[in-house]
């Protein structure tokens, strides 16, 4: 068993909005070992991304700890953040929308190294981000072209070479491929598989495509409006999984297989509004097993074998 | 969050921009220099004869004191007396408010029906000659000063051509080159809009879905896309207002029409601080209440706002 | 032999830019069998909406139709005017569904008022009736508390729930052909199976015939019989759902089919296609897509491949097959 | 007109308030000439003339302390009230009553006593000897109802005047017109035309049009290029009618202590390099007569022998040499925002001055702040106006005392012997005497240039031909505007 | 392809970097010259400027030299727009007049858009109780008409080009500022900002590296667009009396001097307010223009 990279412990981001008090976490508790690639999947709106901004400290938790190789993040002060930044790095969903149209690739690839102390002189800027580009299956004509001269795979690599430039140790994913196409979609997923071996680096995924996690992750998460519902092995979670919820969003996600015989679906309604969750297990509405425990309790994530976790009354 | 609080909200809202615009008010004219007394007195006054007037006026006391009194007065609905006139101030501005509320009034409806009838058709004719032509004549008006068009109206089309009546608010026919100058110069800031809106809404996934049901597109123009541009159009109603005021003033005064707007001119060259004060005042709050009406009414088109408690 | 509702020939499509000319479509042909489910995949940008919306002439003010016919049975649509267009063919016989649901449906209206509208034109129910029918349409697309429902405006819904408001106003037209423009991508997973789900039981039950675009091969094959494979403003291949995927022919199919997850379930397995959708602007001569092909020869650089058949309901447009 | 029976006068400004007492305009003057009777009038000759007047005749005691008013009877004030002594003396007593703010108040301090000899006699008893009382205090020519006032209030009063004048006030349209009508039981001339209608034109060019087009029938007072410009133009159906206008332009000078003006040398020279001539071109073409002292020339006060400083460079350089600026100075020079005639002399005086080295800047600023910094030293030079009455024209010279409340307002000016001289014109009874030092004052005060006559206007009226308005009206001590009775259409 | 990083080929791309930089200036040029109606307006505003910097060599007159014994003369000759009141040469005083225009114009645009973009970034960037002052003194100046509160403000501090400029400059600025702050907001909750923090920028460099670069076009175009705004409200103060003070030659004054001359000549006022409008015009489609070649996305399509 490797280390633990990365620990939170009921952690919590509430956000003030007109219509009331936005539980967008609610108290996830999570652990990243070292080298792992974990992916998460959750609907829509469930609090993936808050999740993440919120461990990178880029949103102030509102309650709870992110422990980051065993030191409480908040203890970080504003000076030394930028040690965290060197050691998470972030790889947002809109290649487009993520990068600064008013910087060339060059510009934003040498921004971290510059900013971590990386590279200081233009030859060493150069070697580097030409190197990142080479990585990434470009070129270094690249380097003169401005955001909107990319084509979204391009844009999508230059995130990761970003990412890539300050070596962290952690890279979060904030579903990196959603806004491509498939046969791009490919070619990302490869270049970051091929860079996490390289460098031994523990990816992040967060994605509502059960399909992209499936072939991403080693440890699988499953979210549901701001808690996580079932954690455990990718094989494990996918072969059985354990939560109702798991279970029908397995069953809802159409296979492309003409020869499948298609199912009926059973989650029925929708994701209620993280601003009043129902009471008790918040899954309870739409739980076929539901009982009146369900109704009255929070089910607690509870370790079972082979290091898989459940958050339901049923176990 | 019902329709109530959303409302209850945007009243709240206008108070403090209500205060400011008190203090603004209050403040510019007693920083200018210039003292009302001796205007109204002329170069013939007297140090006794200003010394009683001041004193009448209050214009002696310390300035925080003359606000306070004034705020107390305006919360009353007392606006003080002109020193030009000896008049109350409410009674001088209701002598003249119609004259330029019809011409605020004739002039908004000349810009907003042709600058909208004059978008849609833009917008509709996207780079025919008409948009061009459209996008070229609003650009001509609102790069003329409106003094100036006034004047040249009144040249062309009163002394040249007898066509109006010049001068002085006579009658139907003396309505129409003030109306026509408001209207020519405001129109652009509807045709404009209007047109990028329409523009904007045509692209509209549900334009295509209602043609795509087979509705009928004058149809589809004139319900559906129609009742979406209204929402920017009312914003730019009330937007425009203080600019269609001030637009007012200078027509009222090259075409000698005794509004509120000759009066504000003439009481400001004059230093009568009471009426400037309550003209200017009068139309600021008139302007803040149509941005509030504004509001409101676009909460009445617009369901969105009634649950969402604001605008998207 | 079923009967062809829709032939799509020759179709071509440019678009005004001030860039140059788009040929958006060059010699699209497909064609529609009554009662079936036809899918339309390929990447973004290679033509899928335009094709969907040059069949109710719905495109935008800067395209030009450059030639090609569009058979709705024996009428060629692209000889309509647009008051014939908007009175026989529009709702009437085709009605379409657009991609975003929150964007469909007028923010301004109540879902009563735009299935009204529908209602009332297609429908010869007496005014008293209306009111029925609309209940009727969203009671067919399984939505609960439908009576309700109807009085409320879009934003008070769900993106599902608009999405199949938008099915039941498209439906309440009575079209003989429905064209779904990916009806599903703005969707959830979960949502999406539900939606699925709904129309699954309309095929069954109305004999409904869509046209149904999509770039998500899953859904495809959960809900289509046949499928046309486009490529960058042409078929590449039209084929059935279950050659789709045991015998795509056509070398830009095999890879997009292997490239999707889930047809492919390791990441050492997936397919990558190199190279990048060309532009429309200066489209690659010869077969599109033969810059991007690994199989390409000499040939595929100077003509472009025609499509021909392999075997029934099977036709490919590549110069090595 | 199309309508015979009504006359559309155009004026530029708006009258304030309709008050007799309180007004400063010549436009409520205008108003209130047709509403009320003038007290006393004024002959061709310049002398005091009860024709016309609500007095019948007046008579000054040896010593000119008291002054014996017979008034008029079986004069009516608009609202059927005779007009009677009564209502003479209360007038004055307004006017002498400080609360209601008359800033001609000053004028009538000098009353001692005002006593009723009887219904229609009045004597008014001064404290001491002062000639020009009559001139200053002559009421303005309106006599107030007294009755009528004590039961409405003044403010009723603003709101309807009434008189004892030819028209009777109808309606005021606040930024629009007033509306006079005839007074059918007038004492004096029956007026030919039923309505008067003054409509206000704040735009001197929208009034012009609506002069050519016949929307209005007569403009007083107009400006001399635009009535010039009228008269050349053939055809335009207008008529034309001049007056000179007891009325003097003049530049003034901040003499005080700190202003560099308080030096008379550099006051010569600024006087030597103005061409009067050029100034009278350019805004009044024929419209001015060069004022060569403070007196009118017509007037027997006028000083022959003043120096009337004829433009002369020369002089003015070796002035400004002697005064230590042989190569001039930098300074301002004032006129009112709005009055165009000043406005553009004075950019004209820039060009004559800068041809002495002397560099001065055009400021102008509003009226209410023109007052101010003229009143406070804050203008080195301006470009003032004033008018005063005759046949005495006390009014003239009266501000070069330094005691006067008109001083400051021109700069300041203080020479005892000027002062000495003014008292005495007041106490001097005989007139040639008074003339006498009318002209040794303004001998003293041009050497000084105290400040520096530019010139008399000739004042234009246009109207429609097709009104008649008699010969005899255009006189100074006239003027058409104040006996619309006697106009008709043709 | 090979890995080894050839540092000379790569410097030698570098350059073509900026030469791309320009090129990215280029293109947006290039969009902006397709647009006929703002070349025009760009050919409009080249000759007032080409007027303002040449104009003591465009006419043998001084625009200062008056005349009285020939003043409002017609058009001759000698005078080709004849003469003013004052019988200086028209035609020398409207174009000397551009440069009081467009020195009036530029710094009204330049002291509001000062003002204004630095409060909109202000309260964009700040947010909380500055933004809601900032914005709450922007409501409240907004309520009053432009014209009515500067001639307000010109008469406080008296007239003059500079009070002229700060008069309007005063209200002027809350457009520049609702523009600002709108874009900054967007800007602020973009993910380029977001992915700018996650690599470790600090808020100064976020700043002036990911926001100021992009609110600057936004900027800019606002300064072309308000340039009439500016020059229309100049022009109308002076016709109220308070603007810039004579004897400069501003067109607005000469108009509104000319007005009285109207019937007699109507060419003094018909040629100033020509000379505004032919500027004006310029700017609008010049503005126009603009907002179309830096936003690709609003073009006409
Ligand atoms: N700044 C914010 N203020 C208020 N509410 C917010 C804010 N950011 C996110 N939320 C709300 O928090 C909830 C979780 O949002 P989040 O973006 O984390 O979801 P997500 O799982 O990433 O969804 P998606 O798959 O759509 O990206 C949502 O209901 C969202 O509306
Ligand atoms: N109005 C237009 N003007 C110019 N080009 C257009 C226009 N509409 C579509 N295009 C171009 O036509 C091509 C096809 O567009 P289309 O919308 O049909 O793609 P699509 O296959 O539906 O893609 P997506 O999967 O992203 O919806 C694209 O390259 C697009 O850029
Ligand atoms: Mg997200
Ligand atoms: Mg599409």
């Amino acid at each position: 068993m490797t280390d633990i990279l990365l620990e939170t412990q009921g952690l919590k981001k509430y956000f003030n909005s007109p219509a009331g008090e936005v539980k967008a976490v609610d108290g996830v508790d999570l652990i990243i070992r070292q080298g792992q690639s974990f992916g998460l999947v959750g609907e829509s709106g469930c609090g993936k991304s808050t999740l993440i901004r919120t461990i990178l400290r880029l949103l102030e938790p509102t309650e709870g700890k992110v422990f980051f190789k065993g030191r409480d993040i908040n203890s970080y002060r504003k000076n030394e953040l930028l040690k965290l930044r060197k050691e998470m790095a972030m790889v947002f969903q809109d290649p487009h929308l993520s990068l600064n149209p008013r910087m060339t690739v060059f510009d934003t690839i040498s921004r971290p190294l510059k900013i971590h102390g990386l590279a200081r002189k233009k030859q060493e800027l150069l070697v580097q981000i030409v190197e990142l580009l080479h990585t990434m299956g470009m070129q270094a004509e690249h380097m003169v072209r401005f955001p909107h001269e990319l084509s979204g795979g391009q844009k999508q690599r230059i995130g990761v070479a970003r990412a890539l430039a300050v070596e962290p140790d952690i890279i979060f994913l904030d579903e990196p491929t959603s806004a491509l196409d498939v046969s791009v979609q490919t070619k990302i997923l490869k270049l970051l598989e091929k860079a996490r071996q390289e460098r031994n680096l523990t990816f992040f995924f967060i994605s509502h495509d059960i399909n992209m996690i499936r072939v991403v992750a080693d440890v699988m998460g499953v979210m549901y409006l701001g808690k996580i519902v079932e954690i455990g092995p990718k094989e494990l979670l996918l072969s059985d999984p354990l939560h109702p919820y798991t279970q029908g969003l397995f069953q809802a996600v159409p296979e492309p297989d003409p020869d499948k015989i298609i199912q009926e679906v059973q989650l029925e309604g929708e994701v209620p509004s993280p601003i009043n969750p129902p009471p008790g297990c918040n899954f309870n509405p739409r739980c076929p097993f539901v009982w009146d425990l369900c109704k009255e309790v929070e089910p607690m994530l509870k370790e079972l074998e082979d290091e898989r976790r459940v958050a339901c009354h049923k176990y | 969050m019902g329709k109530s609080g959303y409302v209850v909200r945007r009243l709240l809202r206008t108070i403090p921009i209500v205060i400011g615009v008190t203090l603004v008010t209050f403040l510019i004219l007693h920083f200018t220099p210039g003292d009302p007394v001796r205007i109204m007195l002329g170069p013939y006054a007297t140090q006794e004869n200003i010394a009683i007037l001041k004193e009448q006026y209050g214009l002696d006391h310390p300035l925080h004191i003359q606000y306070i009194t004034w705020l107390g007065n305006i919360l009353q609905g007392e606006f003080g007396t002109s020193i030009r006139y000896n008049r109350p101030v409410l009674e001088l501005v209701q002598d003249r408010v119609g004259i330029t509320l019809m011409l605020t009034l004739s002039g908004l409806f000349i810009s907003v029906t042709l600058g909208s009838v004059l978008g849609i058709f833009a917008a509709l004719r996207q780079n025919s000659w008409l948009d061009y032509l459209c996008t070229f004549q609003a650009m001509f008006w609102i790069s003329i000063p409106g003094f100036w068009l006034a004047i040249i109206f009144l040249y062309i089309f009163g002394l040249q051509l007898r066509w109006v009546p010049i001068g002085g608010l006579t009658g139907f026919s003396s309505v129409i080159l003030p109306a026509l100058v408001i209207g020519l110069q405001e129109e652009a800031w509807f045709a404009r809009p209007m047109r990028a809106e329409m523009l904007g809404v045509l692209n509209e996934g549900y334009i295509s879905a209602a043609r795509a049901k087979g509705v009928k597109y004058i149809r589809v123009v004139g319900i559906h896309a129609l009742r979406n541009v209204m929402i920017p159009m009312i914003t730019m109603l009330a937007l425009r207002l203080p600019w269609v005021i001030a637009g007012s003033v200078v027509v009222e005064v090259v075409f000698a029409w005794g509004g509120m707007g000759s009066l504000l001119v003439n009481s400001v060259l004059a230093r009568d601080f009471p009426v400037v004060q309550g003209i200017l005042l009068i139309i600021a709050i008139t302007v803040v209440l149509a941005n509030l009406l504004a509001d409101l009414v676009y909460s009445l088109i617009d369901p969105r706002i009634r649950v969402e408690g604001g605008k998207k | 032999m079923e009967e062809i509702i829709l032939k799509i020939e020759d179709l071509k499509v440019a678009f005004d830019t001030e860039e140059g000319d788009v040929e958006a479509l060059d010699g699209v042909e497909l064609e529609v069998k009554k009662g079936t489910f036809h899918g339309l995949i390929g990447e973004t940008g290679c033509g899928k909406s335009v094709t969907g919306k040059t069949v109710l002439r719905l495109l935008d003010n800067n395209a030009r139709i450059k030639g090609g016919r569009i058979h709705y049975g024996n009428i060629d649509l692209l000889k309509l005017t647009e008051k014939q267009m908007e009175k026989q063919i529009r709702g009437n016989e085709i009605a379409m569904i657009f991609q975003d649901p929150g964007s469909s449906l007028n923010p301004l209206f109540t879902i009563k008022y735009q299935i009204e509208e529908a209602v009332s034109m297609y429908s010869n129910l007496p005014r008293n009736k209306w009111n029925q029918a609309i209940l009727e349409a969203l009671q067919r697309v399984k939505l609960p508390d439908a009576a309700n429902l109807m009085h409320r405006y879009p934003h008070q819904l769900s993106g599902g729930m608009k999405q199949r408001v938008m099915i039941a106003m498209m439906l309440a037209c009575q079209p003989q052909l429905l064209i779904a423009d990916e009806p599903t991508t703005a969707l959830d997973v979960s949502i999406q199976a539900q939606f699925i789900k709904v129309l699954r039981d309309l095929k069954e039950n109305l004999n409904l015939t869509v046209l149904y675009i999509t770039h998500d091969l899953a859904v495809i094959s959960e809900l289509c019989d046949y499928v046309s494979v486009m490529y960058a403003g042409r078929i590449a291949e039209n084929l059935t759902t279950r050659d789709l995927f045991k015998n795509p022919q056509h070398p830009y199919t095999d890879k997009l089919v292997h490239s999707v997850l889930g047809v492919t379930t390791t990441l050492e397995a997936l397919e990558e296609i190199p190279g990048s959708v060309p532009r429309l602007i200066n489209p690659p001569a010869g077969c599109r897509f033969h810059p991007r092909c690994q199989e390409a020869i000499a040939i595929c650089s100077k003509e472009a491949p025609p499509l021909q058949e392999l075997a029934p309901n099977h036709t490919v447009a590549c110069h090595r097959r | 007109a199309g309508d015979d029976s009504e006359v559309r006068i155009a004026v530029q400004v708006e009258p304030s308030k309709l008050n007799p007492i309180t007004y400063q305009d010549t436009e409520t003057g205008f108003v209130l000439g047709s509403i009320c009777d003038p007290l006393i009038t004024v002959d061709e000759d310049g002398s005091f003339s009860p024709n016309n007047a609500i007095i019948e005749r007046f008579s000054v005691e040896e010593d000119g302390t008291v002054i014996t008013f017979v008034i008029r009877r079986g004069i009516k004030f608009h609202n059927g009230d005779p007009l009677t002594a009564h209502d003479v003396k209360f007038t004055y007593e307004s006017f002498m009553d400080e609360n209601l703010g008359s800033p001609h108040h000053r004028y009538y301090t000098g009353i001692e006593d005002i006593e009723l000899v009887g219904d229609y006699i009045l004597r008014l008893t001064l404290e001491e000897t002062d000639v020009t009382f009559l001139t200053l205090a002559r009421i303005r020519g309106h006599v107030l109802p007294k009755n009528y006032i004590e039961e409405v209030g003044w403010d009723g009063y603003e709101r309807h005047p009434i008189g004892s004048g030819p028209y009777k006030f109808v309606e005021h349209v606040p930024g629009s017109r007033i509306v006079l009508e005839k007074f059918d039981d007038y004492w004096g001339q029956e007026p030919s035309i039923d309505r008067v209608e003054f409509r206000f034109y704040p735009e001197l060019s929208t009034a012009i049009m609506a002069l050519r087009t016949g929307a209005v029938d007569f403009m007083p007072e107009m400006p001399a290029d635009e009535f010039m410009d009228l008269e050349a133009t053939p055809g335009s159906g207008l008529a034309f009618g001049t007056y000179q206008k007891m009325e003097d332009h003049r530049i003034c000078f901040n003499k005080r202590e700190d202003s560099i003006f308080n030096d008379a040398r550099i006051r010569q020279a600024v006087a030597y390099a103005i061409d009067v001539n050029e100034l009278i071109a350019l805004t009044r073409g024929e419209m001015a007569v060069p004022a060569r002292g403070r007196v009118p020339s017509f007037h027997p006060a006028f000083a022959e022998e003043a120096n009337a400083y004829e433009l002369n460079l020369e002089k003015a350089r070796q002035l400004l040499e002697e005064a230590g600026y042989p190569d001039g100075f930098e300074t301002e020079i004032f006129a009112p925002a709005g009055y165009r005639e000043r406005i553009q002399e004075v950019q004209q005086i820039q060009v004559q001055l800068a041809k002495i080295g002397i560099k001065a800047e055009v400021v102008t600023v509003e009226w209410g702040t023109y007052l101010d910094v003229t009143a406070d030293g804050e203008a080195p030079m301006f470009r003032e106006r004033w008018s005063a009455g005759v046949p005495e024209p006390i009014g003239f010279v009266e501000s070069w005392h330094s005691q006067s409340s008109w001083n400051p307002i021109f700069g300041v000016y203080n020479n005892p012997k000027v002062d000495e001289l003014i008292d005495e014109i007041r106490r001097t009874i005989d007139d040639n005497e008074r003339w006498k030092l009318y002209h040794q004052v303004q001998e003293i005060a041009m050497d000084d240039v105290a400040d520096y006559p530019l010139y008399w206007p000739l004042v234009g009226d246009v109207y429609n031909e097709n009104l008649h308005i008699p010969e005899e009206l255009w006189d100074p001590f006239k003027i058409p505007i104040y006996y619309i009775n006697h106009w008709s259409f043709k | 392809m090979n890995t080894a990083v050839n540092i000379e080929n790569i410097e030698k791309e570098i350059k073509e970097l900026k030469q791309k930089r320009t090129s990215q200036l280029f293109l947006t040029w290039l969009r902006f010259k397709r647009n006929r109606l703002s070349m025009v307006g760009l050919s409009f505003v080249l000759v007032i400027i080409f007027i303002a910097i040449f104009a003591p060599l465009l006419t043998p007159y001084d625009p200062y030299d008056t005349n009285p014994f020939r003043r409002l003369e017609n058009p001759s000759r000698e005078h080709l727009l004849g003469t003013d009141e004052l019988g200086r040469d028209l035609l020398t005083r409207l174009l000397y007049g551009s440069r009081i225009a467009l020195q009036v114009g530029i710094l009204i645009v330049l002291f509001e858009g000062f003002i204004g973009i630095t409060l909109g970034l202000l309260a964009g960037y700040l947010g909380r109780w500055v933004d809601e002052i900032i914005m709450r003194l922007v409501d409240i100046l907004r309520s009053f008409p432009v014209i009515i509160l500067a001639m307000a403000i010109a008469g406080i501090m008296g007239q003059g080009l500079y009070n002229v400029v700060i008069a309007i400059g005063l209200v002027g600025w809350t457009t520049y500022a609702r523009m600002v702050r709108g874009k900054i907001l967007s800007i602020k909750e973009s993910e380029f900002v977001e992915a700018a923090f996650s690599i470790g920028e600090s808020t100064p460099s976020v700043i002036l590296r990911y926001i100021l670069p992009n609110v600057l076009p936004t900027a800019v175009i606002m300064i072309c667009i308000m340039m009439p705004t500016a020059l229309i409200a100049s022009a109308t103060l002076s016709f109220l009396g308070v603007g810039v003070q004579p004897p400069l030659p501003c067109w607005g004054s000469i108009a509104a001097a000319g007005r009285d001359y109207i019937t007699r000549a109507p060419w003094i006022s018909t040629s100033a307010g020509f000379f505004i409008m032919f500027t004006v015009l310029g700017f609008n489609f010049i503005g126009d223009g603009l907002r179309d070649a830096f936003d690709p996305t609003s073009k006409r399509n």
